[in-house]
């Protein structure tokens, strides 16, 4: 009952790890009228300390993996992280880039993968209501 | 002893429809952003949530800033609840504010600092407003006792009613007035620092000032018969909701100096003129 | 507590899309200094972009995604000079109708963005909804929603079709009276025009002394537009375009450049459209980059974007360089934040519409 | 019009919500999705595995499979453009967000759409970083 009520208000914190846009873009795209995501009570909040969903775009540029390994771990469990778009699954556009990690799974672990490049909104909506899911069982666990 | 029994009855009903009410409030944001919006009972779903995350406070004295917060908006609330003195119910609430001040100031953070510096601010600019509407109401109606209300003010005191307009907006952090938790500025103000289960509990508190607010307004409207009366002062809160979220989405934010003019200038400009006329009509200037 | 605090932006922010930050000396919430630092974003693309000049049609657009197809426009724009080719009218002109359509997005998003930041929620949606038009537009057109990859060395890589070309024309007929609509409360809704009117001025004097570019230099009163030189389809013969500017040179001016220009761009789009005709898009180009360099410009939503390529016979290049135009605009910030308000710094950042990814690349 | 206006309009429509995932949303038949194999052309050229920017593709002569990394590829749908026999083809669809990274492989003797899936391995990370301070 209780995670059944809690997974039905994921707050996200979206940060840029050195992306394009592309996907960042996306991640907006949701929070307007034709994606809509408040209707699964997900609201974009900035704050890591209000946060439940970590959207991360971007492949982890050298000076950006500090931050995201702070905002990780400011942010309260449980908690989950959604690699969103292909640069921040494995870095791939970025392929010769000198000072990128090549993937936020190299610097905090990762529950979900976005594939695409850019992901469409729907695909990060997929994963969203995967997450959820998956965020249930993790509350599940904490209450144990 | 039934009164005992009906007050009971509101401590725990009250939170619950403040509850809905913002239900309401986000389902009609969206509605006239042109989007569906999230279920009903989403603000529910929110603080049931957060009293199930992690604990993590900065430090101790935030934590009891936050507890003393919820106490006192929750005591101002009761107070109210079970027909206890508006004056001092309001005066509580407003140690309520201060706590969450406070707390906000003792968190170090910069955006918490502003938020909190913010959110006095907005005490500055409501609580007047809100004192004169409480006193004439108490006037007009000779007792501030809240139970002792059974009397129609409404075309007595409409010019307070409309007054309140701007308080309920800074309560509700709508906007143009939602500098203090103003999200895209200082993320979210005083709320910056808390996390988990304090947020719950300072959301929980605001529902509460949010109950003693709405309550007030609700005191404006009375009939005899039971059932109009609660439908008359449902109507007066639902209209209130709907003027809220109609300003907040056609207004943007205006800065803190013209916050504390604007509702100052409005509400005690209106309360005022609203008494004057009172007072001539007692001593029967006019019809 | 001394009388001045320091008040962090960013690089996680909630005004800001991208990591950059942005420290603040502030007294009782007047700015009184401001410290920008750079290089969350920095990737190194330039270097991964001299890697492999085929592949580096792909990874310009990954500069950034906002304005990707002037990236590739630009790229592809500076190979045709360096090989010495030029590429076929239809293409150009369907290289101007996505630039606008791509302006379209992100002049929306920019519109979007300050309205958010001054806490107007509902414009914010509204904007947005446009935008989502034009995003189904370019996904139907193009195949992608943000990274269009339509763009070829000497042309397009695929003809856009008769159907591709009315739906665009269709698409635009039912925008317009929305755009204009939207235009009217921007000029009118009071409370947004006085939380931008004379915040963040920047004189023309100053807007020419930090070199700003594109809607941060035409809001201050300088009518420069890369698009009058004419590249691609704004050089073929019957494009009518004279540049927007106003002379404010505050936030207010510079937003309503870019409301302007919106409306400007669907106009664009339809004379592109009408001046389409029949023929070739792409004239392929065989071989590596000869050793000579050459250069691009093309007007990017924010102002000019310039490319600067050396070839060296081979297939990687012996260097890509690039100038953007959030470079030169977001340093500009510093000089109008200085005594704004702490509620204004929002605005007025917003206001140059900064951009990070391709300041950092 | 003024705002007001235009939020007492938006409140008496229809939202423009698409009431995704309850409902199909429309992606376009021309979408750059995913890329897929029909084995049974293929000649070996090995061009969409030299030609593909990220290096998504692999193509085994010997095994007769071609294997692509789903996170890897970023539909610029230059290997179908390079297929001198037209054995890639550009669906709709987008690749499915999942728990770990699918590597599919496509190999001679498969029915048409159909591929088996490995998983890309784990990054390293340096746990000691994360650790709570
Ligand atoms: S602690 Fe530093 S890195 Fe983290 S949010 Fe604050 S300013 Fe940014
Ligand atoms: S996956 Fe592609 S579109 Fe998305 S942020 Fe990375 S490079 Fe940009
Ligand atoms: S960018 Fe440099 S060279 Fe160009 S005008 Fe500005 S200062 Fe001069
Ligand atoms: S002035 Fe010339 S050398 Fe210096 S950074 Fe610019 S392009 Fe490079
Ligand atoms: S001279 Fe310029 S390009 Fe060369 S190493 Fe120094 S900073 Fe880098
Ligand atoms: S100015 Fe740069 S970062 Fe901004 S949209 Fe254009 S390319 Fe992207
Ligand atoms: S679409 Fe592009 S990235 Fe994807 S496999 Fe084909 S060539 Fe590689
Ligand atoms: S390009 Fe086509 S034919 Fe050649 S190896 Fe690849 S799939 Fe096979």
């Amino acid at each position: 009952m209780r995670e059944d009520a809690a997974t039905r208000s994921p707050w996200i914190l979206h940060f840029d790890t050195g992306s394009c846009n592309g996907c960042d873009l996306e991640v907006w795209a949701l929070l307007t009228p034709r994606y809509d995501v408040e209707r699964f009570g997900m609201v974009n909040k900035a704050n890591p300390k209000h946060a439940d969903i970590l959207l991360i775009t971007g492949p982890v540029t050298k000076k950006s993996e500090q931050r995201l390994i702070n905002l990780y771990n400011q942010t309260p469990d449980p908690k989950l992280v959604i690699a969103c778009g292909d640069c921040a699954s494995n870095g791939v556009p970025f392929l010769d880039c000198y000072n990128v990690c090549m993937g936020v799974d190299k610097v905090i672990p990762v529950d979900l993968y976005v594939p695409g490049c850019s992901c469409r909104p729907e695909a990060i909506m997929d994963a969203v209501v995967k997450g959820i899911g998956m965020w249930k069982k993790k509350v599940e666990e904490a209450d144990r | 002893m039934t009164d005992a029994i009906t007050g009971l009855a509101m401590l725990i009903a009250v939170p619950l429809l403040i509850g809905l009410l913002l239900g309401i409030d986000r389902r009609l944001t969206a509605r006239m952003q042109n989007r569906v919006g999230p279920p009903l009972l989403q603000p529910f779903y929110d603080l049931w949530k957060l009293f199930g995350k992690e604990r993590r406070a900065v430090n101790q004295a935030q934590v009891s800033f936050a507890a003393a917060s919820v106490l006192l908006q929750f005591t101002a609330f009761a107070v109210f609840a079970t027909g206890g003195d508006l004056l001092v119910a309001f005066f509580v609430s407003g140690a309520g504010n201060l706590a969450l001040a406070l707390g906000a100031f003792s968190s170090r953070s910069a955006y918490g600092q502003l938020g909190g510096q913010r959110e006095l601010l907005q005490v500055l600019a409501y609580e007047p407003v809100l004192f004169l509407v409480i006193f004439i109401l108490g006037w007009q109606n000779g007792s501030f006792l809240s139970d002792a209300f059974g009397e129609n003010l409404l075309y007595l005191l409409p010019l307070a009613l409309i007054a309140m307009v701007p308080v309920v907006l800074i309560t509700m952090q709508k906007s143009p007035f939602d500098i203090a938790t103003a999200h895209q500025e200082i993320v979210s103000g005083v709320y910056v620092e808390y996390s988990g289960t304090y947020l719950g509990l300072l959301k929980l508190g605001h529902w509460f000032e949010l109950a003693f607010v709405f309550g007030i307004i609700t005191l404006f409207f009375s009939a005899d018969d039971i059932v109009i009366s609660l439908l008359g002062k449902s109507l007066i809160v639902l209209v209130f909701v709907f003027l809220a979220v109609l300003i907040d989405n056609s207004t943007a934010r205006t800065t803190r100096g013209d916050m504390v003019f604007k509702t100052l200038a409005f509400g005690l400009g209106l309360t005022i003129i609203n008494l004057v006329l009172l007072w001539i009509d007692v001593s029967g200037a006019i019809w | 507590m001394s009388r001045t605090s320091v008040i962090p932006f960013g690089p996680q922010h909630a005004a800001f899309l991208e990591p950059f930050h942005l420290k603040l000396q502030v007294e009782e919430e007047v700015v009184v200094g401001a410290e920008m630092s750079f290089g969350y974003n920095h990737r190194g693309m330039e270097y991964a972009m001299a890697q492999d000049f085929k592949r580096t049609q792909f990874l310009c657009e990954r500069v950034c995604g906002i304005c990707s197809f002037h990236h590739s426009s630009a790229y592809v724009q500076t190979m045709e000079r360096l090989f010495g080719i030029e590429a076929p009218e239809r293409a150009k002109l369907v290289r101007m109708i996505m630039m606008e359509a791509q302006r379209l997005t992100s002049h929306l998003l920019a519109l979007g963005h300050i309205a958010e930041t001054v806490g107007y929620e509902n414009m914010f949606m509204q904007f947005f909804r446009e935008r989502e038009e034009v995003m189904t537009l370019v996904n139907r057109i193009s195949g992608g929603r943000v990274h269009y990859s339509m763009n070829a060395i000497g042309g397009i890589r695929k003809d856009v079709t008769y159907e591709g070309l009315k739906d665009i024309g269709e698409t635009m007929d039912r925008l317009e009276p929305r755009l204009l609509d939207l235009r009217s409360i921007v000029r009118k809704d009071r409370t947004l025009r006085k939380r931008l009117i004379g915040v963040g001025v920047l004189s023309k004097e100053a807007a020419f002394d930090w070199c700003t570019v594109g809607p941060t230099s035409r809001g201050s009163g300088l009518p420069h537009d890369i698009r009058l030189t004419g590249f691609d389809g704004y050089g073929v013969n019957g494009v009518k375009f004279r540049p927007i500017y106003y002379d404010e040179g505050d936030c207010y001016a510079r937003t309503m450049v870019r409301m302007d220009e919106v409306i400007q761009s669907v106009d664009l789009i339809r004379q592109g459209i009408n001046l389409m005709r029949d023929g070739p898009f792409l004239n392929a180009v065989k071989g590596n980059p000869p050793a000579a360099d050459a250069y691009g410009r093309v007007e990017a939503p924010r102002g000019e974007l310039m490319y600067w390529v050396r070839g060296k016979n081979e297939v990687q290049l012996d260097r890509i360089k690039l100038r953007t135009p959030a470079l030169v605009n977001v340093p500009a910030v510093s000089a109008m934040i200085k005594g704004a308000r702490v509620a204004d710094v929002g605005p007025i950042t917003v206001s140059v519409d900064p951009c990070i990814c391709c300041t950092d690349r | 019009m003024s705002m007001i206006v235009s939020s007492l309009k938006n409140l008496l429509s229809k939202p423009d919500t698409v009431r995704y995932p309850f409902e199909r949303t429309d992606i376009p038949s021309n979408n750059r999705g995913r890329v897929v194999w029909d084995m049974e052309r293929c000649i070996w050229c090995r061009l969409c595995e030299k030609n593909c920017p990220t290096k998504a593709i692999v193509t085994d002569k010997a095994a007769k499979t071609q294997t692509i990394t789903r996170v890897r590829c970023i539909q610029c749908r230059t290997c179908v453009d390079v297929c001198p026999t037209n054995t890639i083809a550009m669906e709709p669809v987008y690749s499915e967000p999942g728990p770990a990274r699918e590597v599919h492989t496509y190999a001679v003797g498969m029915k048409k759409g159909e591929y088996t899936v490995g998983l890309m391995p784990l990054s390293e990370r340096d746990e000691t970083r994360l650790r709570k301070r």
